[in-house]
């Protein structure tokens, strides 16, 4: 590298003041407004699942009152997903990275970005409102299942207005994705030639774009039944509570693949650069997200196995929802097979990753018993629930998400954070998360139903054992916030490409400038992940 | 390279222009279609069961006028032609598995 | 033998599924950390650059295929007998309210749990006062959501004697997790003697045993403690303040406004209590019944 | 010492593009369609579990007002897909004009709609009224979709015209114009999509019989 390079100012130094970052329209900055609201959510959702875990550490009341508790478990996952893991990885990483890895200086709508980015503030506004205003915060369960949404007194019209603004923000930032990936490609830089994250965005934001508005009217109704009388689906003034789940899932199954997908966007990302190889099935991996995109939206009624569904229907859903398991396998299998032959570098991104597939194949597996019919009906509405979703979300999306923070953190500070620490950290996620979650899958095989506020006492020792687990998580996490935090501020400079990336971010400097290239990025011949070092096995 | 996506942006690049009477004929026809549901289903009796049916053949028709011409589908990217299909598609198959769950429960 | 005769199908579903994923997590897991540290770049200094392999993947793609095709199969056998009852099955009744099970037998006889005979075929039709709720036997694997406006079945044979536990599986409000009550699987003439003994509620006050079967005591106290609705110690002739239309207002309680907080409790919400919790009771309670329940308020002093 | 020239990269997100405006603005209508479509669905569950009331209930409804209400926004669909070729031929005025028209017949859409509604409410026929509150329990969720789907397809109407008022305006500043027309285009796509809509909606409400 030629020492006699000039830095120019970077993105962060260009404009100073706190008007120069809410009214930026800058995708850079857009993304990092986003790391830091989304992260702050995080935290105090995080907050709530650990008080929820101290209330379960013994029978009874321990803390918190059984209608506490029940709003606290509401605003939990009502946080968790709508301002955390559905936005995560795209609004932060999508908007930061995904020009630049296209070869662009933004988005196709700078304006629009912005725009979704202050409709999400305003979500938030509204979902923490519920804590003040009004009768506190919905005790519904996030999936505000009518009637009992439509019945009780507290807060439900803000929370269920708070997911709709939310959605909203989230169906544009997947237009503007669209429209950036079709039109703003550097010259040369065809379909076949993007970074899989970028396919993965494609793919998720089609899910943004086409599955949201179906919630968003859902929620309407609902507000139009607490507000007019519209009543909709409350069979005592007319309606149908069972065709209010059909709405709501036909979105809310979808929108687990938004979490999904871009995490593993992420994954594609990381194990090449530290394998320092190609991929192993770029197309394979790249269809298969929209394969998922597609067939998931298909399986919405494995959700309702127990409502009384009717024999034809539950065979054609369960059918559906193992079919989506399939693209998911071979994207597994490919990103074990990308390891073979590698020259691997193990640091704590790849960690992360790996730590993503070993999570996030017990969350898939345990997702196969409950698209079977019959183990369905035994553990529906039980911990073994609590136990996948938390392992699909939480033990990938979210493990996929730190590893994308690790990833790119020189490239968005110019610093690098202590790796010894960064390595403890995530030793402490790891086990911690495991000794939260794992029992919570046997808790359910026994039995246990989740949204209890009180259990019965065979429950108890694997609820200590999960309580205990989660102190080591919060301890991970303190650490690796702290971590992040010390290498953002005072971290030793870190050079342009630390990890030896092959994808066009990597071909500008850290930080990147406001137009995020000084001259046209090149191409790498033969493939965006082919390793010009490696030797070629094939052709 | 990806040959498709080019040639959607050649075409689209001179920009058609449709003349006055196209939009006028179109306008003719789906006032017609609209006199011609009104009409079935007020006075056709005889059609009775298959009023709904006729009725919502003639909104699709209506539907694809407006969509064609109007919406310029027809001589615009291919792309946006096929984006609707599958947004339709998708839809449709939404009412289906819901139906399919209610007739049979 | 299975507590019931669903138990078979679902366990061997589970143990199926457990059995393959465990043998996926453990194989996957392995290799992946073999790679690891076999490509290390100690180990590897040069990669090779694989592209692809279309043999392998066919193979993992169609092994996959093949493995969930006999999973959803095991799955759907196991299920599909639990979608229709027996003919001539023992018919109960059972109703899920805000908090409560309610069982009503053929002969009329209602009660707070399940006596259920061993070996015989029952069939539990299920309906909700208020919002959904769930009912859940663990022993048996079974669940079905009772579902507000419209008739919900689920059904089983109970194998082996002794009591299990029934639990509400659907979030329903605040003390969702209390909704609980047990299964108790007797021989034939157990259960026919238990269901002729009428429990003897000759002095009980008829409001009292009213208000015991209508649930009303999961939420109201007679000794003053507070649980999710006032309690009703002292509640006749007592001021309070309760919110009409909003409005606060000053009122003493007297019979009518009882009948009206029976009926239609919406109507005045006693401050510092939340809407939309009680159903009303208009088409539940006659009116001698509701005027027999408010006498025993009056009682309680 | 760094260089006074800026390089701006070729694929600029900032530059003007037109065909990526049409893009979102199509992508856009898909949510769109979607939203309804979720109503749609529910309408037709409902319909299906209660077809004889949904058919009483439908009696209820002014056929002709339905029609004349159709038959208004398809001729406005027609100036505003006219006003875009006469922008295209580079006539802003007849542009401006055919676009005025458009509105003028969103505002009698609006108005007719508006006496529709108020002579249910003259009938007590909106929820938490008397008569309606007395009515079987399919037909008041006939009412209730009426309400919600029409009331929101006003709703679309409203912004529909007012998204056509602001393109006038910069028409008139020069900012829309026979090369940079995309703005006029979209707000085109967005009125015929409230008019396809309607097309659906007509049938399904006002023609059951
Ligand atoms: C990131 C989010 C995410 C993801 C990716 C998934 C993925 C999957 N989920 Fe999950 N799910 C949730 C989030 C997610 N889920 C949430 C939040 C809920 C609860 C909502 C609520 O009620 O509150 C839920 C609930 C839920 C249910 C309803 C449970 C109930 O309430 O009764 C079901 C039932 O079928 C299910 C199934 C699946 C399946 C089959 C997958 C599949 O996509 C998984 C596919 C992956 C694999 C299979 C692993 C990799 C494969 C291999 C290594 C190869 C070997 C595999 C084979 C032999 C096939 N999920
Ligand atoms: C991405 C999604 C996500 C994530 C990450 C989590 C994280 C956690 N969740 Fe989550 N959870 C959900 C999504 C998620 N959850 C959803 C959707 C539901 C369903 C809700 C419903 O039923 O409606 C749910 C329900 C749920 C339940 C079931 C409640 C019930 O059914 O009764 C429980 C119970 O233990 C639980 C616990 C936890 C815990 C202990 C964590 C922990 O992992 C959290 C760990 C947190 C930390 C480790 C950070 C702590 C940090 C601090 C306190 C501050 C430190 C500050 C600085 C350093 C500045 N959650
Ligand atoms: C699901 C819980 C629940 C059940 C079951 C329930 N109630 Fe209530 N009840 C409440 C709540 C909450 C209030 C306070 C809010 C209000 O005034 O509506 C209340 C208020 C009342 C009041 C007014 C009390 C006062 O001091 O003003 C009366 C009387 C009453 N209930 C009677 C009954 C009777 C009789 C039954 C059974 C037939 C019953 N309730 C069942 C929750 C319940
Ligand atoms: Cu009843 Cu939960
Ligand atoms: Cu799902």
């Amino acid at each position: 590298m030629s020492e006699t390079v000039v830095q120019q100012p970077s993105f962060f130094q260009t404009k100073k003041g706190l008007f120069s970052w809410i009214f930026t329209l800058d995708h850079k900055r857009i993304g990092i407004l986003y790391l830091y609201s989304i992260g702050l959510f995080f935290l105090v959702a995080a907050g709530l699942g650990i008080l929820m875990r101290l209330e379960l550490l013994n029978p009874g009341r321990d803390l918190i009152e059984a209608q506490t508790y029940n709003q606290v478990f509401t605003l939990h996952g009502v946080i968790m997903i709508f301002l955390f893991i559905i936005p995560s990885v795209p609004a932060v990483f999508g908007n930061f990275f995904l020009p630049i890895m296209l070869g662009t200086d933004d988005v196709a709508f700078p304006r629009l970005n912005l725009f979704s980015w202050w409709l999400y503030i305003l979500g938030a506004l509204f979902a923490l409102s519920t804590l003040v205003f009004g009768d506190g915060p919905a005790d519904t369960g996030w999936t505000f299942y009518a009637p009992y949404s439509v019945k009780t007194g507290t807060n439900v019209t803000t929370s269920v207005l708070a997911a709709f603004i939310l959605g909203f923000s989230s169906i544009l930032t997947g237009l503007n994705f669209i429209v950036t990936i079709h039109r703003l490609r550097t010259p040369g830089m065809g379909f076949n030639q993007m970074p899989l994250f970028a396919w993965a965005l494609y793919a998720t934001s089609w899910i943004q774009l086409l599955a949201t508005p179906v919630i968003g009217i859902t929620l309407l109704m609902i507000v139009a039944e607490r507000v007019f009388g519209i009543g909709l689906f409350d069979p005592s003034i007319g309606g149908d509570p069972i065709l209010y789940q059909h709405l709501f899932w036909i979105y809310s199954h979808p929108a687990v693949y938004i979490m999904a997908l871009p995490a593993m966007g992420i994954v594609s990302e990381i194990i090449p650069t530290f394998a320092q190889r190609t991929i192993f099935g770029y197309k394979a991996i790249a269809y298969s997200s929209m394969a998922i995109a597609f067939v998931g939206y298909f399986v919405w009624g494995h959700h309702m196995f127990t409502s009384g569904m009717s024999g034809p229907a539950a065979i054609v859903f369960s059918i559906m929802t193992f079919f989506v398991a399939i693209p998911t396998a071979v994207k597994v299998f490919n990103w074990v097979a990308t390891l073979y032959k590698g020259s691997i570098d193990i640091q704590v991104p790849l960690l992360f990753a790996l730590a993503f597939i070993f999570n996030f194949l017990i969350g898939g597996l345990t997702g196969l018993v409950l698209g079977a019919l019959a183990a369905d009906v035994h553990v529906h509405d039980t911990y073994f629930v609590v136990g996948h979703f938390h392992y699909v979300m939480f033990g990938g999306a979210g493990f996929a998400f730190f590893g994308a923070l690790h990833y790119w953190f020189p490239k968005m500070w110019g610093r690098m954070y202590n790796k010894k620490v960064a390595n403890t950290a995530f030793a402490l996620l790891f086990i911690g998360f495991n000794t939260t979650y794992f029992p919570m899958l046997i808790l359910g095989l026994k039995g246990m139903p989740r949204r209890y506020y009180d259990y019965l006492p065979e429950f108890h020792d694997l609820n200590i054992l999960s309580t205990f687990g989660s102190w080591i998580l919060v301890t991970g996490i303190i650490v690796m916030v702290i971590n992040l935090f010390a290498g953002g501020l005072k971290g030793k400079n870190a050079s342009s490409n630390p990890w030896n990336g092959i994808t066009l971010e990597w071909q500008t400097q850290s930080p990147p400038p406001l137009h995020n290239f000084d001259k046209m990025p090149e191409l790498p011949e033969g493939g965006p992940y082919n390793y010009p070092n490696a030797k070629n096995a094939d052709h | 390279m990806n040959g498709k996506e080019k040639n959607t942006e050649n075409t689209s690049a001179h920009a058609h222009i449709s003349s006055y009477s196209e939009h006028f004929g179109t306008w003719v026809a789906l006032i017609l279609l609209t006199l011609m549901t009104v009409f079935i289903s007020t006075f056709g009796a005889d059609l009775r069961t298959l009023t709904v049916a006729t009725a919502m053949l003639i909104a699709t028709v209506k539907a694809l006028a407006v969509a064609l011409y109007f919406m310029h589908l027809k001589y615009d990217a291919k792309i946006y032609t096929a984006w609707m299909i599958v947004v339709m598609a998708l839809f449709v198959f939404f009412l289906i598995m819901v139906i399919l769950d209610y007739i049979t429960r | 033998m299975n507590a019931s005769n669903f138990v078979e199908g679902v366990d061997f579903t589970l143990y199926l599924i457990l059995g393959i994923s465990i043998f996926f997590l453990v194989g996957i897991t392995a290799v992946m950390v073999y790679f690891l540290f076999r490509y290390r770049k100690k180990n590897n200094p040069v990669a090779t650059n694989i592209s692809h392999n279309y043999t392998l993947e066919i193979v993992w793609t169609v092994i996959p295929t093949i493995l969930v095709i006999v999973m959803f199969w095991y799955g759907w056998t196991g299920y599909r007998p639990m979608l229709t009852a027996p003919k001539g099955a023992l018919e109960i009744d059972a109703i899920g309210q805000m908090w409560k099970w309610t069982f009503k037998y053929p002969n009329g006889k209602s009660s707070d749990s399940l006596i259920v005979p061993v070996d015989e075929p029952v069939k539990l039709n299920l309906t909700s006062r208020d919002v959904l709720h769930a009912l859940y036997i663990p022993a048996f694997r079974i669940k079905q959501d009772v579902v507000p406006g419209g008739e919900k079945m689920m059904w089983f044979t109970a194998q082996k004697k002794g009591t299990y536990d029934i639990l509400c599986a659907e979030y329903c409000g605040q003390l969702h997790s209390y909704m609980l009550s047990t299964i108790k699987v007797v021989e034939r003439d157990e259960y026919e003697t238990w269901l002729e003994t009428v429990p003897d509620t000759s002095d009980e006050h008829p409001g009292l045993t009213l208000m015991k079967k209508n649930a009303c005591l999961s939420c109201h106290t007679q000794d003053g403690t507070r649980l999710v609705g006032p309690s009703f110690k002292g509640a006749m002739g007592m001021k309070e303040t309760v919110l009409i239309n909003g409005k606060e207002q000053e009122i003493v309680v007297d019979r009518d406004y009882l009948i009206q907080s029976i009926k239609d409790p919406n109507a005045a919400i006693v401050k510092s209590y939340q809407a939309g919790l009680m159903t009303p009771y208009a088409n539940v309670l006659t009116d001698e019944e509701i005027n027999a329940i408010i006498d025993y308020i009056e009682t309680i002093k | 010492m760094a260089d006074s020239h800026i390089f701006v990269l070729p694929n600029s997100g900032h530059n003007f593009d037109a065909k990526a405006s049409k893009m979102g603005m199509w992508l856009f209508l898909f949510t769109e369609l979607l939203l309804f479509g979720g109503l749609f669905l529910v309408y037709m569950i409902y319909r299906f579990l209660n077809q004889d009331a949904f058919l009483l209930a439908s009696f209820e409804l002014n056929v002709w007002m339905g029609t004349i209400n159709t038959i208004v926004l398809l001729t406005s669909s027609m100036t505003i897909a006219m006003a875009i070729t006469a922008l295209q031929k580079g006539n802003a005025k007849l542009a401006i004009t055919l676009s005025w028209l458009t509105i003028l017949a969103a505002l009698g859409f609006l108005v007719i709609k508006y006496f529709e509604w108020s002579s249910k409410f003259e009938h007590g026929l909106f929820p938490g009224m008397d008569h309606f509150d007395g009515l079987p329990l399919g037909e008041r969720l006939y009412f209730y979709l009426y309400f919600f789907m029409t009331g929101l397809h006003a709703l679309h109407v409203i912004v529909g015209g007012v998204f056509i008022a602001v393109v006038i305006r910069l028409i008139k500043k020069g900012k829309v114009t026979k090369e940079r027309y995309s703005l006029l285009e979209n707000s085109g796509l967005y009125w015929h999509l409230v008019d396809l809509i309607w097309i659906y909606l007509f049938p399904l409400f006002y023609l059951i019989h």
